[in-house]
């Protein structure tokens, strides 16, 4: 008697623990739904925000300001300013302009481009300073009577993101005496560096920090950064 | 051989050298060649022709002749190229 | 077959480099009058930039910039360019290529039309040159057909 | 027009051009690899072309420069590429 209680009840039991199981189960699987939902709707955003960017700019907004920097180019190099010269001008920096929209703006990222300009014309003082800065230590380096030359070959992994601000990073650090970049595979810096001091600066990464800060690209949150839930909910309910 | 060649180019070389002693200075006013026809260009072009260039002027100007066919040696050169060059894409 | 290359610095800077190369050709061949240059080095300014994005961003991007057909037309249309001013000139009575008959056709002075006539058989020179050394180049390093262009 | 004496050489860098031209001469025909050979022949043609800034002569300084150093040196490094880069003699 009480053993067939003991048994119903065990089964009563396990049916409930099957009918949670199943709950669960509908619950982990509403909530990777709901999650992959929100996270295709969040990508789609953030696509929608690069790519209404660059599709706004790519057009005839990127015509614009690539005419207007080679007609600013023209008058620099021309240096006349009548109506013949002026027209001239114009219609050489339509033609060019029309050719070559698409490359001088390939690559736009978000952000404002007047902020990015200002921002790079104030760097330009401070790796001025660095190459001086440089240019005498590699100069007592090398005049020292007992040389401590010891040059060695670092790899980085950059946070850097656009190729324009790889090719700004690669340039600074070869514009400042002491380093060289070798190559650049993948986001990876090879880099030549004369001895342990000027690598330890080159580590310190400040040349990096500014050059992400000229690019605004510390100031965005980006695709790769959303953490994704999806997966860990896929292994729960396997688990289950 | 070997030594005859270089006793060819040596000779070669001291004969030209030789006739170079001919030639008028460098920049000399006064040489036959500056005075035929270069006073009436350096004096007439930049009024006549509105170009502030003298070479220029006299090169696509003066001499346009001269110009013509060198354009039309390069254009030959280049439709030489593609004929030679060129072949047909296999469709 | 000159191929593409993969360096990222080269790259990226071909691709700034390249329309303010391309300006500078023009300045050089439109200001012949007064600087050193004209239609001959312009041009070949020109063909140097296209060459340089063809070795830098590989043959389907210049193409379509710049196809073989365009390259053909631009160097015919260059050199009669040059021939058609010189004809101009002979309709309006004057000797072959003498640019002071272009004044009835302009307006202006014959000293001014001297050098606009100047000025467009230096378009014509920059064009023609521009063309053919692109052509050249473009047969020297292309001249099989490869398969990437059969996929085409 | 030019009065005699108002622009004269100067001597030395004139000499000192002249030498690296006869230098990259020599080198570009002695040179085994072709393209050395070629990228030699761009250096003396940049070398010719200052000779001719320094004579005065822009204009053709300026064609040496882009149709000579450039487009030449560019044509035949495509010219290289497409046969052989070792000389057979």
């Amino acid at each position: 008697m009480e053993v067939t209680l003991l048994i119903e009840a065990m089964d009563t039991s396990f049916r409930l623990m099957e009918d949670a199981r199943s709950q669960a189960v509908d619950l982990l699987n509403t909530a990777v739904k709901l999650t992959s939902e929100t996270r295709d709707i969040e990508e789609k955003n953030i696509q929608a925000i690069f790519t209404g960017a660059q599709e706004a700019k790519s057009g005839f907004q990127n015509l614009v300001v690539t005419f207007l920097m080679l007609f600013a180019f023209w008058v620099l190099l021309s240096g006349k300013y009548d109506l013949f010269h002026l027209a001239l001008g114009v219609i050489c920096s339509l033609l060019i302009a029309y050719l070559t929209h698409d490359l001088l703006f390939a690559n736009v990222r978000v952000g404002d481009a007047r902020v990015i300009a200002y921002r790079f014309f104030a760097y330009i003082p401070w790796l001025l300073y660095q190459i001086i800065t440089a240019n005498i230590y590699v100069a007592s380096v090398v005049l020292r009577p007992k040389q401590h030359v010891d040059p060695q070959i670092l790899r980085f992994k950059t946070k850097l993101e656009s190729d324009i601000s790889w090719v700004t990073l690669a340039n600074s650090i070869t514009l400042t005496p002491g380093t060289i970049t070798m190559d650049i595979r993948d986001g990876e810096f090879i880099v030549h560096a004369l001895d342990k001091k000027v690598a330890a600066d080159l580590n310190a990464g400040e040349m990096e920090d500014r050059i992400a800060h000229v690019f605004m690209e510390a100031d965005h949150i980006y695709v790769q950064d959303a953490l994704d839930v999806a997966p860990i909910f896929g292994e729960l309910k396997r688990g289950l | 051989m070997k030594i005859v060649n270089l006793l060819v180019v040596i000779i070669t070389g001291m004969v030209l050298a030789y006739g170079t002693m001919d030639m008028p200075d460098w920049g000399d006013p006064n040489s036959p060649a500056s005075r035929h026809v270069s006073p009436g260009y350096i004096s007439d072009a930049v009024e006549k022709t509105a170009t502030p260039n003298i070479v220029t002027a006299v090169l696509a100007d003066y001499r346009s002749y001269d110009t013509l066919g060198e354009t039309a040696v390069i254009f030959s050169a280049g439709m030489a190229c593609i004929l030679l060059l060129r072949r047909k894409r296999k469709k | 077959m000159i191929q593409k290359s993969d360096d990222i610095i080269i790259k990226t800077l071909a691709r700034i480099l390249v329309p303010f190369i391309q300006i500078y050709a023009l300045y050089v061949i439109m200001h012949g009058h007064y600087s050193p240059g004209g239609g001959f080095q312009g041009g070949v300014i020109l063909a140097a930039s296209i060459i340089l994005l063809m070795i830098t961003h590989g043959l389907k991007d210049t193409q379509k910039r710049m196809s073989e057909k365009t390259v053909a037309i631009l160097s015919s249309s260059g050199v009669l360019i040059y021939a058609g001013i010189g004809v101009v000139c002979l309709i309006l009575a004057g000797n072959y290529l003498d640019y002071s008959k272009l004044a009835k056709l302009l307006h202006v002075a014959p000293a001014h039309a001297r050098s606009l006539g100047i000025l467009g058989i230096e378009i014509g020179v920059g064009l023609a040159v521009m063309a053919v050394m692109f052509s050249v180049f473009f047969d020297i390093s292309r001249g099989e057909v490869s398969q990437e262009d059969e996929d085409e | 027009m030019v009065e005699r004496g108002e622009k004269e050489l100067i001597i030395p860098f004139d000499i000192i051009l002249l030498l690296f031209v006869l230098i990259c001469a020599i080198a570009a025909i002695t040179v085994r690899d072709l393209l050395s050979a070629v990228m030699i022949l761009g250096a003396y043609s940049f070398f010719m072309c200052l000779i001719w800034a320094q004579m005065g002569a822009v204009d053709v300084a300026f064609t040496e420069a882009s149709v000579s150093a450039g487009v030449g040196t560019i044509l035949m490094v495509a010219a290289i590429s497409k046969t052989t880069r070792r000389s057979k003699d």
